[in-house]
């Protein structure tokens, strides 16, 4: 009999909006079962259904078997008795599910004085051995939440989730708000103590590449029903439905060419629970969608060993893996073809440089269009601390009509960069020029310069004014330039050279009205009006639905090929700079460690960070590499190479063997040169030009 | 959408206001306390307006009084009389233009400084942020009601005394409250935005602040006109108004000095304090529900 | 498939949720507040001392400025002194002639400058030593000679020139001119063995040790700033000991407040201030075990003009409008008030229309003017006067003044006298029909702009002693200030050669006929000038519980007033009522009332927790 | 619905928080309160000195209530006051002596105006400090209760009742339980006295009783008024807390419904309501003027209205100099209490 049981699981909130529309699902003791879904599928509605926390008013229907007893007809005392010990759950924004004002031991020791007949001390010394257990020292106990860092508050969940013994954890999007490489860590930890203690996992996430990695089963949701389900490797490498292989196509592969400078996406935006479309609910965005999938709903149904698929293309008898249709390459047509305003489709590859080549630098080298010279900028540290080098001496060139990905972990001084080459922060040393002309800060000159350089930042509902209209929000530059020319007019084109066709539709219509895709590209509009010469896109697509972001990747990539339109691109997300840069720079605490083209520093990284970054990627080969700590603090920077207290050579004993390793604990490499050729600011990796990133690590 | 010749600009924003203004009274409806709240008003609104008409100047006339002092509820006087002989309840309606007009213009005085210093202390850092904010929290440290007494005692007695006395002290609870939201608002990305786009103080604060920061100006706006119209009252009562101008904090006063608490005169006594409690209490409920509509950021209805 | 509304807030069988015990503690809190209501609510307890003894409750608006005679001026302090200390002499209460207080008898010398007086021998301290001249010696030299001893009576002293007491029983002063008050020196006599050890008369209060050694009819005991001042009867006073144990003044901010405790028993004496109001006079009328004393006041109340205020040494100051020199526009402006109307409707009968400058009470010295003289309320041959005068009316309708701008005058009105803006209102709308504008300038003191003379007119009242010499004074010339930097004793800087001739007169005239005489054609004059407009004489208004004061003496004995006489008699003469019957009734329904609420809240607060216990923990959220 | 990916997480703290390092962070935090508070303190002292002398009217002429006096003795006067000092002479001497603690001589009552406060001020806080902890205690206890059961009838009621009581004026509200419960209407006798603070001539506990006998008409007026706004306050600070994630958190723990309430959101939602608390204080500064005149009770709101007639400079300076004291101690003590509540702050 099953740990976990759900059958026919219907959720409608009280505003009627039906989040969860029959779901079956089960899970054996032991098992581990990931959820992917995009937002607004009803992934999370799921999850706190298990446990009946669903706000007053809302209709729940069907049965959930926990160890055969329905939690949804249990009496409320029997309810409170199973949660935590039965199956307990781990958030996803710990700062927020962490009471601020109550030291984290007792929230740990909380449930277990509840569920557990404990004395006050005993729950204390357990939760210092749950936090051992989670990698924290037990003295961290007595800390408050905003004490730890992101990492550690999660760790504190998980501890918090093992503290009464449960035999199931539900861990919905544990690391979404975490960098690459804590992310990396907490899911081996999670992985690792589910193995260990035996446990039951369900694992929610909107990122399919993490759940293939961790799961040994995966269902995919869409408008609240289960449309794919099976073995979480199958249905990531081979789905059976149009929408798991758009959505498995959304996370590029790193290396592979197919997805290089071709973003994938889908047109149009993840249904509204309120409103969800008729018959199979992705008929709307599916590209093989027939007549009959508007009217006739799909259910699952059985798509080869073990593997069911909701769609009309699973033939119900034939089990044979290729029975579906393969979607073609490219399924849109050419640019141009107006849809209903939900954008326009992926182009194909892009035609201007081969997608295999190392984009070759044009001859005569026209100087570049913005650059950074030798950039410092820091900041004093709060109320007396030591001052904090955000930017420690960059050197960086942008040509016209080229894309350049800036890489690194949070705190690693990637938006200070972005921000002082905008001009809206002075530099402390070094100095930003323009065209040749280094940056004049005076408001006359800046103004000028504003109209050249275009900001697009990432949270698309937080950078349009509520109560202005798109036309107001696109028309903003023209009006503070005091355009002179047919302000509607040159709207209009921004409008829908941003994808947002007809533009008139869109005039009136206010921030709240439209989906993420389409705020992001009225932002893009809004820069595009002054007719600028460079972008500075601040991760342009991190708040955005997987099947959204391939859109506006493609969209900043058209922008390049037709307008000659550069980019710098400021991401944590290595797969994006793969989708669409020609150049990548990876920085480490305020300094670029390695840079080069895409092809180069993505397939054959020479310094051991970016090896690192690489190896942690969900999908990528062999063994990853998880540095030890957390983010690098910029104002306590050490001496040598800034990287050798986290560096795996030198941990690894390799260095020592290449003679270099007092020079790693001495000497800082010297500042990488801003042009386009391949570097590594490693001293090791000096001596070693020829060898194959892979063997070197290990 | 076929229409034949575009909307100018100026077409379309007052379309645009036109309908918003619809959205923001369907809301509004939802509200039963605020649409109570605003019937009261607007009856309120209506009486003081038309006392002229229904009332007539000549009601607090002393000489032409109709009636002898004091007398009980009759009918000829619904509400009886008062020291003079005049009808209490004609005093009451012409009372209501008096105290009406104080509690706007003290309230409309008031939410202007405070607005204006709010968003100025926002917006700019810096040294010239912290002396505003010096000076709004020392004004807040000071008990209003005695700062508003030292006023009116040192200014003539009249009501413009009172007006200012009232304005004067109750600007520090708008600044600080339009400072916060100025400095959520300066927090958001697109006022980044703006600034990338070569936008100046002067536009942030105009196009950007200022919208947003209107709400929270409104509905403080209604909640202070009721704390006004009481400052008012309480000022009449401590004989600090203008004795020949008829109010309802001045009746209040005629009828305690007249002995009426201890004689037992309840007619003299009780029908002002349930007008201010009444206009007050309804300008409170509009207020916090013109916040509830326009702020939905507060969340769950109040 | 069932399908359940699932939801925290659910609808379960006993929805009752185990309450935080919060409505326990605001339980508690009103058992609390009804128990303190219950034992403690003999309600109209009077102030008994626990003996059982009898006290009188006075309410009084006033709170005590001094306890020493020496520098206490307001009308509460005096009584109090009055009533701790003997005077020389005192006023009889029938006629209010001099007769023997601390004195015995008193003889002055031909040339009248110098005056014997006999002091008695049977007046003892309240600490048992001897009262004799030697006291009154010391007291009379102390105010002449340390400047902060005569902050309060120094006028008395001014014109002396040596006291002595050569004997016990003999006082002898010496006069500079012939002073006609001395048979009614109204300073108190103080023991001389215990104000020696005063050092600095102007910070000591008096206040400090109780009770305080005096040989007047009671003994102060006990005090409270802003509370009670508390005396006790002096059982060896000469004169014979007071009726009442105990004489207690409350000092109630707002006369309200006095009424009411007057009306539950809580006092037994209410005086209002400067009177009780007409509505509470009428409520009083009616309640039972109280009665309402509504006698001729000592008081005038008038409208006084400003006649261009200057100094003896002829300097002017101020800025009076010069309209008001002139006779014909102040009788104009006399005609324009209907004093029949303030009568009726602002003192609605507690007051008696305003005749001559003396009230009627004073009835030797009480003059009317003839019909020919009298300048009755008639505004149209007002408006012929201001004609006449040369201040016609323009398009408007507005008088014009002779610099061509409309006329308007300031009236300052004490903001504290419920009149003074009752009458203010009718003259504005009175002399509005005349084309005269009026700003009503009610301040808390108006003693400010009026010594400054920038003012047109004022709302003017004085107290009248049986001997009027003061009132009569203050309108002498030499009652005007030195210099503009001085403050006279002028009360509206009236200055007029013929009234101070009759006023010179009246002062050395001894013989109380022919002086009444001249006094009257004084008040004609006063009449004639204009100045002094005396709209009202009004009543004194007091009550007291019958049930706590059977009879107690007025001054004058016919009709008169009870608090603030020039006298102690109607503490003194107090009788109280028999048993203090009706008080114990009403407390009995208060315990009865307590103790019910009481009852109520603790069968709540029962049931609750009894309700709250039925709901199992099963099926609780 | 998944999150908004904030890729941004804070910098990571020190490793471990050491004890000493709280403690001395909190000095500091609180010497810097402290230090505010004086500087306002010493705003207050010279604002009031000014702003009085606005007052029209020469005190000394009051004084002698217009009685015939000289010229040299009302010179005499003004030295004694020290009012013929040039205006930066008597302030500095006001300041110097202030500070020191001698407020000077209040010229109505010839006592020193440190005598007349101290007498009136145990009065004012005894009616002030019970009406503050009962409509607090009231206001925090019914906004909490209304807020968890949002929209109810219970809160619609509450949250009715407190706007409508708020919305009253203090003294009318006074006015009127005179009326009915201290003069009676009808059946209803007088239950409680009509006014001042004691009937005099009690002793030991008795006199103890007696002024709580007279102290429960205006604290039940100063509380009507009050609580109101500390109910409001409580109530919006704990719906903002009812909708974040750790309370979901803790009921995923097996917490029941009202655990949830006491244990983790009415601490979180006490942090504003604290500061506003304090903030509001003011206004009750005010109320309790307005009750001291109508219940005659012998505090400082009465004090002040008497000396403003006059105007009793010193007095009335002093008396201003305490209320706003008392307004700046309470704020002072909301900002250190402030940390002890919320970890967050001053550490």
């Amino acid at each position: 009999m099953s740990l976990l049981d759900v059958r026919n699981l219907e959720v409608t909130y009280a505003d009627g909006s039906a989040a969860v529309r029959g779901v079956d699902v089960s899970l054996e003791a032991g098992g581990k079962l990931g959820i992917a879904g995009e937002s607004g599928c009803g992934k999370s509605t799921l999850a706190l259904a298990l446990l009946r926390l669903l706000p007053a008013g809302t209709r729940v229907g069907g049965e959930i078997l926990l160890d055969g007893e329905d939690v949804l007809a249990m009496k409320w005392g029997r309810v409170r008795a199973v949660r935590w010990a039965g199956a307990s759950i781990v958030f996803q924004g710990a700062m927020h599910s962490l009471n601020a004002v109550h030291r984290v031991g007792d929230q740990i020791a909380e449930p277990i004085l509840l569920h557990r007949k404990a004395t006050a001390a005993g729950a204390r010394t357990r939760a210092g051995e749950l936090l051992e257990q989670v990698g924290l020292p037990a003295a961290h106990a007595r800390a408050y939440p905003h004490e730890l860092s992101g990492g550690q508050r999660q760790r504190v969940m998980i501890a918090m989730a093992l503290a009464c013994d449960p035999r199931l954890i539900i861990a919905d999007e544990p690391t979404t708000a975490l960098d690459v490489m804590i992310q990396a860590q907490i899911l081996r930890l999670i992985a690792g103590l589910v193995t260990e203690q035996d446990l039951a996992l369900v694992m929610i996430s909107h990122d399919l590449s993490v759940l293939a990695d961790t799961c040994d089963r995966l269902a995919v949701m869409y408008a609240g029903r289960i449309v794919e389900e099976g073995p979480a490797r199958q249905v990531f490498d081979d789905s059976r439905h149009p929408y798991g292989k758009a959505l498995s196509g959304a996370f590029p592969r790193i290396g592979d060419p197919a997805s290089r400078f071709a973003p994938r996406g889908l047109p149009g935006d993840p249904p509204d629970p309120a409103a969800v479309p008729t018959g199979c609910a992705f008929h709307p965005r599916c590209p093989v969608a027939l007549e009959s999938c508007s009217v006739d709903d799909q259910r699952l149904r059985e798509a080869g060993a073990g593997r069911r698929a909701a769609c009309v293309h699973v033939p119900e008898a034939a089990a044979s893996p290729s029975a579906v249709p393969e979607p073609e390459a490219s399924p849109h047509p050419g640019p141009g073809a107006g849809t209903d305003g939900a954008g326009i489709p992926v182009p194909g590859p892009a035609p201007s440089s081969d997608a295999t080549g190392a984009l070759g630098k044009p001859a005569s080298a026209p100087p570049p269009l913005l650059s950074a010279e030798g950039l410092h900028v820091s900041f004093p540290g709060r109320h007396g601390g030591d001052t904090a080098r955000a930017v420690d001496g960059v050197d960086l060139d942008l040509r016209a009509g080229e894309i350049v990905a800036l890489v690194g972990e949070s705190g690693c001084g990637k938006t200070t960069l972005a921000r002082s080459l905008l001009g809206l922060l002075p530099p402390t040393a070094g100095r930003v020029t323009f065209d040749g002309r280094p940056l004049d800060y005076s408001s006359g000159a800046l103004r000028t310069y504003r109209k050249r350089v275009q900001l697009v930042l990432q949270d698309p509902s937080g950078s349009l004014n509520p109560r202005h209209t798109v036309y107001d929000a696109v028309a903003e530059g023209l009006r503070i330039h005091r355009y002179g020319g047919d302000e509607r007019a040159a709207v209009a084109e921004a409008l829908s050279r941003a994808g947002l066709r007809p533009a008139e539709r869109f005039f009136q219509r206010y921030p709240h009205e439209l989906s993420g895709g389409q705020r992001q590209r009225v932002v893009i509009a809004g820069a595009l009006v002054l007719e600028p010469k460079l972008l500075v896109a601040d991760e342009p697509v991190a708040s955005l639905d997987a099947s959204v972001r391939g859109e506006i990747l493609a969209l900043l990539l058209r922008l390049r090929d037709e307008l000659d339109l550069s980019a710098l691109v400021v991401t944590h997300d290595l797969g994006l700079a793969w989708n669409i840069a020609d150049r990548v720079a990876v920085m480490y605490l305020g300094r670029i460690v390695e840079t080069g083209s895409v092809e180069q520093v993505l397939s054959a990284p020479r310094h051991p960070y970016t090896q690192a970054l690489l190896s942690v990627l969900p999908d990528a080969p062999g063994e990853p590499v998880v540095l030890a700590g957390e983010p690098p603090d910029p104002s306590r920077i050490s001496a040598g190479c800034r990287f050798h207290a986290r560096c795996p050579v030198l941990a690894s004993g390799e260095a020592e063997r290449a003679g270099v390793a007092d020079a790693c604990l001495t000497r800082d490499p010297e500042i990488l040169g801003g042009g386009g050729e391949e570097q590594a600011a490693c001293h090791y990796a000096a001596t070693s030009s020829t060898s194959n990133p892979s063997e070197l690590i290990r | 959408m076929t229409t034949t010749t575009p909307p100018g600009p100026r077409a379309l924003a007052w379309r645009r206001r036109g309908h918003s203004a619809a959205r923001f009274w369907k809301q509004y409806r939802t509200r039963r306390a605020g649409v109570l709240g605003l019937a009261v008003l607007v009856l309120f609104g209506l009486i003081a307006l038309t006392a002229p008409l229904t009332v007539g100047s000549d009601v607090q006339s002393v000489t032409e009084a109709p009636g002898q002092p004091l007398e009980s509820p009759s009918g000829q006087f619904p509400l009886g009389t008062d020291r003079f002989g005049r009808g209490l309840l004609g005093l009451l309606i012409w009372g209501a233009r008096v105290s009406l007009l104080v509690g706007l213009l003290a309230a409309v005085l008031s939410v202007s400084i405070g607005a204006v210093i709010g968003i100025t202390a926002g917006h700019f850092r810096g040294r010239y942020a912290t002396v505003m904010m010096r000076v709004t929290d020392w004004f807040l440290v000071m008990p209003t009601l005695v700062l508003a007494i030292a006023l009116a005692t040192v200014m003539s007695r009249s009501l413009g005394t009172i007006i200012l006395a009232i304005g004067v002290t109750t600007w520090p609870t708008t600044a600080r409250l339009v400072r916060a939201q100025t400095l959520a608002v300066e927090s958001r990305p697109y006022i980044e935005r703006a600034k990338a786009l070569g936008g100046g103080h002067w536009h942030i604060m105009s196009r950007h602040v200022l919208p947003n920061v209107m709400p929270l100006v409104l509905a403080q706006t209604t909640l202070v006109i009721s704390s006004a119209i009481l400052a008012e009252a309480t000022l009449a009562f401590l004989g600090l108004g203008d004795p020949t101008v008829i109010s309802w904090g001045g009746l209040l006063q005629d009828a305690r000095e007249a002995g009426a608490v201890s004689s037992g005169d309840w007619w003299y006594l009780v029908p002002p304090g349930i007008a201010i409690a009444v206009v007050a209490l309804a300008f409170t409920l509009c207020g916090r529900a013109v916040e509830a509509v326009l702020n939905p950021r507060l969340g769950v209805a109040r | 498939m069932s399908t359940q509304v699932h939801g925290r807030g659910l609808s379960g069988p006993t929805r009752s949720r185990r309450r935080m015990p919060a409505t326990v503690a605001v339980g508690a809190a009103l058992v609390l507040s009804a128990a303190t209501a219950t034992p403690l609510d003999p309600a109209p307890r009077q102030a008994a001392a626990a003996d059982g003894a009898k006290v009188l409750t006075v309410a009084v608006a006033q709170s005590v400025d001094s306890l020493s005679p020496f520098l206490a001026s307001r009308l509460l302090s005096t009584s109090v002194h009055r009533l701790m200390y003997e005077y020389l002499t005192n006023y009889d209460p029938k006629d209010s002639r001099a007769i023997p207080g601390l004195a015995t008898k008193w003889e002055s010398s031909p040339d009248k400058l110098t005056w014997a007086y006999t002091i008695r021998s049977n007046s003892k301290w309240s600490d048992g030593q001897q009262a004799t001249a030697e006291d009154a010696a010391w007291t009379f030299n102390k105010m002449m000679t340390d400047e902060g001893a005569a902050t309060a009576n120094g006028s008395f002293v001014s014109n002396f020139e040596k006291v002595t007491a050569p004997s016990p029983t003999e006082l002898v002063v010496r006069l500079k001119k012939p002073q006609a008050t001395m048979t009614a020196l109204d300073v108190p006599i103080v023991p001389k063995h215990v104000w020696e050890k005063v050092r600095d008369f102007s910070k000591f209060n008096n206040d400090k040790s109780f009770p305080v050694v005096g040989n007047g009819p009671f003994v102060l005991t006990g005090y409270k700033a802003d509370s009670y001042v508390r005396l006790k009867a002096n059982k060896s006073f000469w004169r014979g000991s007071p009726k009442f144990d105990e004489l207690v003044f409350r000092y109630y901010k707002d006369q309200d407040a006095a009424v009411a405790a007057l009306r539950k028993g809580e006092v037994s004496f209410v005086a209002g201030s400067p009177s009780l109001t007409p509505a509470q006079a009428s409520a009083l009328k009616n309640a039972d075990d109280i009665k309402v004393n509504d006698a001729p006041g000592r008081r005038f109340y008038a409208l006084a003009t400003n006649p261009g205020a200057r100094a003896r040494n002829g300097q002017k100051f101020g800025d009076g409008d010069p309209s008001l020199l002139d006779e014909r526009v102040r009788h104009a402006l006399f005609m324009a008030v209907d004093r029949e109307t303030i009568i009726d409707k602002v003192f609605q009968g507690h007051a008696v229309q305003g005749e001559g400058y003396i009230p009627p009470r004073f009835s030797p010295y009480f003059w009317k003017p003839s019909a020919g003289q009298e300048l009755a309320y008639d505004p149209a041959k007002a408006a012929q006067l201001l004609d006449q005068a040369g201040y016609r009316t323009n398009s408007a309708g507005k008088r014009l003044g002779k610099d061509g701008k409309p006329i308007s005058y300031r009236v300052l009105c004490h903001a504290t006298d419920p009149n003074d803006k009752a009458v203010g209102q009718y003259l504005q709308e009175w002399w509005s029909k005349l084309g005269i504008g009026v700003t009503l300038d009610c301040l808390d003191n108006v003693s400010d702009p009026w010594l400054a003379g920038t003012y047109d007119l004022a709302f003017d009242g004085w107290s009248v002693n049986p001997d009027p010499d003061f009132v009569l004074s203050i309108h002498t010339c030499a009652a005007l200030p030195a210099t503009p930097k001085d403050v006279g004793a002028t009360d509206n800087f009236i200055c007029d050669k013929r009234y101070d001739e009759l006023y010179a007169r009246q002062l050395a005239e001894y013989d109380p006929v022919k002086r009444a005489a001249i006094v009257k054609q004084a008040e004609s004059r006063l009449y004639d000038l204009g100045y002094m407009n005396v709209m009202a004489y009004p009543n004194a208004v007091e009550a007291y519980r019958t049930d706590q004061i059977k009879s107690i003496q007025t001054m004058p004995s016919a009709a008169g007033n009870i608090y603030g006489q020039d006298g102690y008699w109607s503490w003194w003469s107090a009788v109280p009522a028999d048993s203090g019957g009706s008080s114990d009734s009403s407390s009995s329904t208060g315990v009865v009332i307590g103790g019910i609420v009481a009852a109520v809240v603790l069968v709540g607060a029962g049931v609750f927790f009894v309700m709250r216990r039925r709901a199992g923990a099963d099926d609780r959220e | 619905m998944s999150s908004v990916q904030q890729a941004v997480v804070p910098a990571p703290a020190a490793a471990a928080p050491r004890r000493t390092a709280k403690g001395w962070a909190y000095l500091r935090y609180g010497a810097g309160k402290v230090g505010g508070a004086v500087i306002s303190l010493l705003a207050v002292l010279v604002t009031g000195f000014f702003l009085f002398r606005l007052i029209p009217g020469d005190p000394v002429k009051t004084m002698t209530g217009g009685r015939p006096v000289s010229a040299g003795q009302l010179a005499a006067y003004r030295r004694e006051f020290g009012l013929d000092l040039p205006m930066w002479q008597q302030f500095t001497d006001y300041c110097g002596k202030a500070l020191t603690g001698d407020l000077g001589t209040s010229y109505q009552f010839r006592a020193p105006v440190l005598d007349k406060i101290a007498e009136a001020l145990p009065n004012t806080l005894l009616l002030t400090g019970t009406a503050f902890v009962l409509y607090t205690a009231l206001g925090i206890v019914l906004g909490t209760r209304a807020a968890w059961r949002h929209d109810r009838l219970g809160d619609r009621l509450s949250t009715g009742l407190a706007l409508t009581l708020y919305s009253v004026p203090s003294f009318w509200l006074g006015l009127l339980l005179i009326i009915v419960f201290s003069v009676g209407v009808g059946p209803i006798p007088g239950l409680f006295p009509t006014g001042g603070m004691e009937s005099g001539g009690e002793e030991g506990f008795a006199y103890v009783l007696d002024v709580a006998h007279h102290l429960v008409l205006p604290v039940i007026t100063l509380v009507a008024v009050e609580y109101g706004q500390t109910l409001l306050v409580t109530r919006s600070a704990l719906l903002d807390e009812m909708a974040s994630d750790y309370l979901t958190t803790a009921r995923a723990k097996g917490l029941r419904d009202d655990l949830v309430r006491r244990r983790h959101a009415v601490p979180n939602a006490l942090l504003p309501t604290v500061t506003l608390i304090f903030v509001n204080l003011g206004r009750t500064v005010a109320g309790v003027i307005l009750v001291e005149t109508v219940f005659s009770w012998p505090g400082l709101g009465g004090l002040f209205y008497q000396a403003l007639s006059v105007p009793d400079l010193p007095l009335v300076q002093g008396l201003f100099f305490v209320f706003a004291t008392a307004v700046i101690v309470m704020n002072t003590l909301a900002d250190l209490v402030y940390p002890l509540l919320d970890p967050r702050v001053g550490r």
